[in-house]
């Protein structure tokens, strides 16, 4: 069971692939309109890659315990 | 005069009014001769609870009045012609995005360097049109100290009030005289502060044409951009857009000028000849026009303190009454345009210049009242005419 | 008929000209004039000559600069041999017989006064000149209070010279009621 | 619960007008990040920001912002700062707009040690107007206007910054993003003037004539170009070769002013 | 067309023209829609032995520019509005210093940043007045590229001849349309270049009113300022001299003024409405006037190439024979203005503004041609007028 | 047989405008000593200067000169030596001409290390308008816009020049006119650009409200206050207060632009 | 009568449409066309719909733009729902149906070809459709010589893909006799 | 007897007093008119300290073997 889910804004996704090549879980796959989509849901493990560098800021990823009324995951403060 | 006038030289008068006014920040940079401007300021503006702030250059400084204003400061500048060159790009944003401030440009003799002591009037054009782009502008130019802090304290009220930048037009002649200011009281002062927000989208002009943004810091979460923006502040690219805002951007100006064109005339009832002046040199052709009485010749003169929006309504009424206008001006013939502009094919229109870097002596504009023809004049001894090919 | 008087300070860039003016000016204000005072600072950008115009008027005063004096202050040759011309042919001219050695013929009033030489003498310094002259010229015009110009001067001068400018104020006026 | 990212966000501006695969959103969100965790009163922030991709950041922020002239953004921020000194002032500009047009306000900023936090995206490039060198393009890139590569010397910001008396400056990466967070942050509280270079890939407008690939390979370079700056300092001379530091560069120090 | 014809766009024909007339250093800063100039420079001019830079800003630009010219060397920069604004000082000085060079301002839509990439002819009187003091002035506007390549070698021509930094004016529509352009043989084209001294001090106007500087680098120790100088170059405070040089500078560009006043009509001879435009508006004019005639209208076209000077003589001996005036200006109304104080009284001069940031449409125009009575005009759907208030 | 000094005044200007004491004339003469020691073609030697009394110098130099307008020295220069690389071009600018609203294009003017040679006149102050702070005024001194002692930090000239890149920095004082001649002399050897600080007494805008004392005093200041750098650094640290290090303070390096 | 044929060509941002529309007014230029090109970028400053104008005619052409044009191209189905009201009754328009789903009733004539599908097909890449467009709009217009687009494309396109790019050309002109 | 002869130009002179100040061997005078004079040239030793600081380049020191027209004394090239 993963830890987190994962949506994508589709306004927003302008399709340049940093989530889909940087996902080490590979959860994403193109779609037809040049953005993507969530494939994989399952596989998120909430690591943060996709949110912190889409720069659309198009991804939100959730505490998969609350699902999406849970918050965003935060990466811990540095 | 009233024993309670205060001796003021003209540049002191521009801050001893603005404080009176409400000025809260000054950013500028030393220049001959608007430099006591920012020296007094370093000086009033701590007393005052405000802000005097020494910047980088003239560009520098009117991006800091215009970040001042934005928060709420009255703000204001001062300089010269090549300071106010620098800082047309900026002057520009201000009228773009409707940020109240005064600019004070006392003028000296140019092209470039010049001569950074000797007057001029040689910048009247340029207030008008320095910046690219269709702009808005409201220029004012006193005659002596006294008039000097009357139109700074105007000059704040009609920026507020319009949120435009305004301009303070004087000459090196009247920012360096000095003579008695009777210091109103200060309730019997009117001051005027910018409208605080209905609420609403940020740009929405309210009936006057005017907007009502809210201040930093104030919770409005505005954006103020010199890209054409729609009534949120917003930037667009839609070409009606970009055309109501820049013909509102004039419109709010042109619908307020009535209530601030100031003139002055005299002995204009009966006048066959009229003299059209502005700053110092109306001291001379008041003299002159008195003179002139004194021989029985019937001459007036029509003094301008608004020059922008240029009181096209006075000098047209004035085309129709009398069978001459000359135009005394400290440079080559700059406003004398505007006034063919608006009265030829009605009367002679005589431009008279000087560029000796001097002001005119009364006898200079007296012989031009009594000499007949139409032709252009320079002042005596110079050789040439004023310029008449733009 | 408007009431006019217009006086020409001048001298050279360190005598103080401007200062003499500005008082002079501020006095005649507190005295019920309309005032203006203007100058001009020569054309070399520093030191060179120096002139400080005052015109007092019971009326406002239009032209602000001199046309034709009828006082001249002149405080040194080179402004005495600039001046004297402008003034009025029933005014009078101020020289300071300290440093002008020679006045052309004049059809004017001419009172010659060692001003420099009483401010080093009494004084100890030549710098409070200008204010020997401002007593002179106060004092001869009889149109400005001498109690203005004195409390004109001590808001105007450099609070450590107050006494000594004082002092040569008065020497001033003690000077030109000796011509009277 | 409302999304903290989305309350930063002024939503009637979004999506946002740059392109597919540029770093500054990536800054944006980094920027956001901070000033959440600084839970500064939002009342009291002020964004200032120049001409140029960059610059646009501001449109994109609900807050106060101020979308000024090009490279003049920290003059404007100074007015805002001293005639009210009680709002936190981010200034954003882009490479051309802080250094090039804008450098003289840089030096005077640091100089004068007034509290803004300067972030320069650092795209190597002029993006806006289409690709011509600006003075952070390393030398012997390809822009527009050097078709031939650049001859012109590139700045070494963080050393001119410091060189003009900047009491804290910091460089990350766009792929660096937790440092990046920290360092505006920091930068924020930092009481005087500080500097972060934010450097940013632009695939568009550099990318594309230096063939430096695709969004992703843009990040993939800053990972593999920058190290810490403690790391990088200990690396043997030939290991340094091709690498740049990142990270804090100078301790904070100096008064604020005026004082 | 002739099949030798090249097809280019109009930045690109400034840039091949600009190195026919002998362009040997290139400084500017990148801005839309001007940046193409550069780019295009970047690439041809170490072709043509010449050197680009790019400069730290507009006004660097302007700086090395002059600072070239000195040496001897033809000189351009090229930008839009808000560098055309920051150039204003450096222009200023190359006014008074005598410096020949050449400045490209493709207008974009303003004030301040506007929209970028929409055009507009709103820096048509900064171009006039945008720098500090009197100072002269000489502009061109071209309506198509094959007019920007010629008046891009005759604004070098003007500028060596004259001494004095000329105006390319180009809108956003001209310089990015395409056209064929016959490029002219090298032997064609006329080539001025400045005059080289004959000894004697180095600021001595010859006969003609333009001095032959010496350049740098050729043993002249030749002293250049922006201050007030005489004839040998050297700064000085005298009111006598300012006044002379001051109209000086003015009138050699006025005396030559015949020589560069181009103008085009069309269907003038016996038109009794004559439209008054300039730019790529020319363009929209000509198929207007051309309607109007198949509509039995006697329509005319006055085009403007000259902008400054402004071409006084042309547009009044237009005022005595038509009617009407109509001025479309992709602007609140500018250049009417000056239509204005020349033919006012004598004919209805009717602005006709638009701020859309397009060209105006032929039937804009023709529609203005066929109306009746003379009150001022927007484009349709704009809602208000052309802004008269100056 | 002619004095060299006279060959290179333009007698025309003779005396000069500036002040009795002030230092401007001292630099002028090392500066024409450096020209005459370096034997270059006087024909080939172009002056470029800014406005401000240290600007007033172009004037007085017998050679071609260019008196531009105020901070833009530096950019005039570039256009004449890229122009016509044959020239010898040297920069002359008072402190705030050349730090104020000049800054830009002094640190432009190092980073693409053209060959000029450029001197800033640094007397603390604006001489030319009367006695207003600059960007050099030592933090606490009286200026007309800082009338309780300035509040601004300064720049510490030489290592923003450094920031910057500039490959050749040197300062020296009046007082010290052996090393200034020195210095100006193998700055204009130097292949790159240089900078060469000159420290100059102004008794009229700087020293009178500053209590500084006459011409003589401001050179014996001068004498006491500045420190050969290497003598400098070698100084324990409690005998460095009061004191600021001169000479040359980066050596020569990096290639000149363009390459 | 001016002989003026106005020619619209449109798409999304990445399609070549600049492009297409140089080489082609660059192809009537060499024909012995007078010609002008104009072009626009949208409201949006990246991406979005873009339209290259030429305009050909035997005298010199004066008004730049389209006002109601011969011959519309549109390679996207917004550029098509925008454009197709200002093709005149007898024009023509050419839709790329690979893109364009939907047309709007038109009293003009219509052809719809697939020039995406063709380029990607015989060519491998979507982004040669604008030259596929180039040999249909060549042809059809018949003023222009084939040779002269030929040449003027070798001009214009990167050097790396003037092969590809001449076979795409010449599959349009292949493309449009079939229509015929 | 000394080692230079030293020449004060009056028109230059603006009487700032760094030479009467700082010549170790007191050679120069102030004069009425605020400027200086060389009142005892037979002491100057040529050491240059006034010619080189001179701010009005006002002084010059000749060689005293060759007189006025032995040039000026030049300090040596450091
Ligand atoms: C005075 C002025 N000059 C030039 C421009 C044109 N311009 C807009 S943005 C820009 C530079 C963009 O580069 P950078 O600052 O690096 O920002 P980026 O777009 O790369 O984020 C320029 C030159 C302008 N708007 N104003
Ligand atoms: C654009 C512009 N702004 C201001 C001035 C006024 N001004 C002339 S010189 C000067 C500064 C003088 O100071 P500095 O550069 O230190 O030279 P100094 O006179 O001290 O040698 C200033 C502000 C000007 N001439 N031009
Ligand atoms: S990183 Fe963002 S913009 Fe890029 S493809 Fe993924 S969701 Fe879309
Ligand atoms: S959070 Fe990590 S695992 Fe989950 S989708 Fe994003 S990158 Fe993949
Ligand atoms: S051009 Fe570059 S910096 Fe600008 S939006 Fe596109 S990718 Fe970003
Ligand atoms: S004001 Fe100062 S710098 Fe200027 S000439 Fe006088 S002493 Fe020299
Ligand atoms: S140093 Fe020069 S100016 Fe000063 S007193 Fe001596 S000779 Fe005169
Ligand atoms: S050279 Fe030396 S000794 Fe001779 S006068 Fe000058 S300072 Fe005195
Ligand atoms: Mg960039
Ligand atoms: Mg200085």
């Amino acid at each position: 069971m993963s830890g987190a889910v994962v949506d994508v804004d589709e306004k927003r996704c302008k399709g340049c692939g940093i989530c889909l090549t940087l996902c080490p879980r590979r959860v994403f796959n193109p779609d037809e309109r040049g953005k993507v989509k969530v494939s994989r849901p399952e596989r998120c493990t909430g690591c943060l890659i996709c949110d912190n560098l889409c720069p659309d800021l198009a991804i939100t990823v959730h505490r998969a315990k609350e699902g999406r009324e849970g918050g965003r995951v935060r990466p811990p403060a540095v | 005069m009233n024993e309670n006038a205060r001796l003021m030289q003209g540049n002191e008068a521009v801050v001893e009014a603005a404080c009176a006014a409400g000025l809260k920040f000054f950013a500028g940079y030393p220049i001959t001769p608007a430099t006591d401007i920012a020296e007094m300021a370093a000086v009033l503006m701590p007393k005052a609870g405000g802000v005097f702030v020494q910047m980088e250059d003239e560009i520098a400084s009117m991006a800091a009045v215009i970040g001042a204003s934005l928060t709420g400061a009255k703000a204001m500048t001062a300089t010269s012609g090549p300071g106010f060159s620098l800082m047309q790009e900026n002057i520009g944003f201000a009228a773009m995005a409707e940020v109240p401030c005064v600019i004070v440009d006392v003028q000296r003799l140019g092209p470039s360097t010049g001569i950074a002591t000797a007057p001029a009037q040689g910048d009247v054009m340029q207030v008008r049109w320095g910046t690219h782009g269709d702009h808005p502008v409201v220029a004012l130019a006193p005659a002596g100290v006294a008039e000097t802090y009357d139109l700074t304290v105007k000059a704040f009220n009609l920026a507020e009030s319009l949120r435009t930048p305004v301009v303070l037009l004087l000459d090196e002649v009247v920012a360096h005289m000095r003579e008695g200011v009777v210091v109103p009281d200060a309730g019997a002062l009117v001051v005027r502060e910018r409208r605080r927000p209905p609420g609403g989208p940020a740009y929405r002009a309210l009936g006057d044409g005017v907007p009502a943004v809210p201040d930093f810091g104030s919770g409005g979460a505005v954006h103020v951009t010199g890209l054409v923006h729609d009534e949120r502040g917003l930037p667009s690219n839609d070409r009606q857009v970009a055309d109501a805002l820049i013909r509102r951007l004039h419109d709010k100006v042109q619908r307020a000028a009535g209530e601030f064109t100031f003139t002055n005339s005299w002995f204009l009832e009966d006048a066959d000849v009229a003299v059209v002046a502005y700053g110092s040199v109306v001291r001379a052709a008041h003299r002159a026009v008195v003179l002139a009485r004194e021989k029985g010749l019937r001459a007036g003169l029509l003094q301008l303190q608004t020059i922008w929006p240029f009181p096209a309504a006075a000098v047209a009424s004035l085309g129709r009454r009398v069978s001459r206008v000359i135009v005394p001006e400290m440079n080559l013939g700059q406003l004398v345009g505007e006034v063919e502009r608006v009265v030829r094919g009605q009367t002679d229109v005589i431009p008279l210049s000087g560029l000796a870097g001097r002001l005119f002596t009364p006898d200079e504009i007296l012989n031009e009242i009594i000499r007949r023809g139409k032709s252009a004049r320079a002042v005596p001894g110079s050789g040439l005419r004023a310029y008449r090919g733009r | 008929m408007e009431k006019r008087q217009e006086i020409c300070l001048s001298g050279s860039g360190g005598q103080g000209i401007i200062l003499a003016g500005q008082v002079l000016a501020e006095a005649a204000l507190k005295s019920g004039w309309y005032v203006v005072q203007t100058q001009s600072y020569g054309p070399e950008a520093r030191g060179g000559a120096t002139k400080a115009e005052v015109i007092l008027s019971d009326a406002p005063v239009d032209y602000p600069m001199v046309t034709a004096a009828d006082l001249l202050l002149a405080m040194n040759q080179e402004s005495c041999d600039r001046y004297l011309a402008g003034v009025k042919n029933n005014g009078t001219v101020i020289v300071d017989s300290t440093n002008v050695s020679h006045t052309p013929p004049t059809p004017t009033r001419l009172v010659s006064l060692p001003l420099t030489a009483v401010a080093r003498e009494e004084l100890g310094k030549e710098m409070f000149a200008n204010m020997v002259a401002l007593g002179v010229i106060t004092s001869l015009t009889g149109e400005i209070s001498l109690r203005e110009a004195e409390n004109a001067l001590l808001t105007r001068v450099p609070p450590a010279t107050t006494e000594a400018n004082r002092k040569a104020f008065w020497l001033g006026v003690q000077l030109a009621n000796r011509l009277v | 619960m409302q999304e903290v990212l989305e309350e930063y966000l002024r939503q009637d501006m979004m999506p946002h007008m740059w392109c597919a695969g540029c770093g500054n959103g990536i800054v944006l969100h980094s920027l956001i990040r901070a000033l959440h965790d600084l839970a500064l009163e939002k009342e009291k922030v002020v964004v200032v920001a120049g001409i140029g991709c960059a610059g646009r950041a501001a449109g994109y922020l609900n807050l106060d912002t101020l979308h000024s002239t090009h490279g003049r953004a920290l003059a404007f921020a100074t007015g805002v700062k001293l005639a009210n000194p009680d709002l936190t002032v981010v200034v954003l500009m882009g490479d051309g707009d802080a250094t090039a047009i804008g450098g003289n306000h840089l030096i005077h900023a640091a100089r004068r040690d007034i509290d803004l936090t300067a972030i320069v995206f650092n795209n190597s490039i002029y993006g806006m107007t289409g690709g011509q060198q600006s003075p952070l393009t390393p030398q012997k890139s390809i822009a527009t206007t050097a078709p031939g590569g650049t001859t012109q010397r590139p700045f070494d910001l963080p050393q001119l910054a410091r060189g003009a008396g900047a009491g804290f400056v910091g460089r990350s990466t766009t792929f660096h993003h937790q440092l990046m967070t920290r360092l505006i942050g920091d930068g924020i509280t930092h009481p005087g003037f500080a500097l972060v270079e934010a450097i940013t890939y632009c695939p568009t407008a550099f990318g594309r004539q230096n063939k430096m690939g695709s969004p992703v390979e843009g990040l993939r370079w800053q990972r593999d170009h920058f190290v810490e700056i403690n790391k990088f300092l200990s690396l043997p001379e030939e290991d340094k070769k091709g690498k740049e530091p990142m990270g804090q560069f100078h301790p904070a120090k100096g008064p604020a002013w005026p004082h």
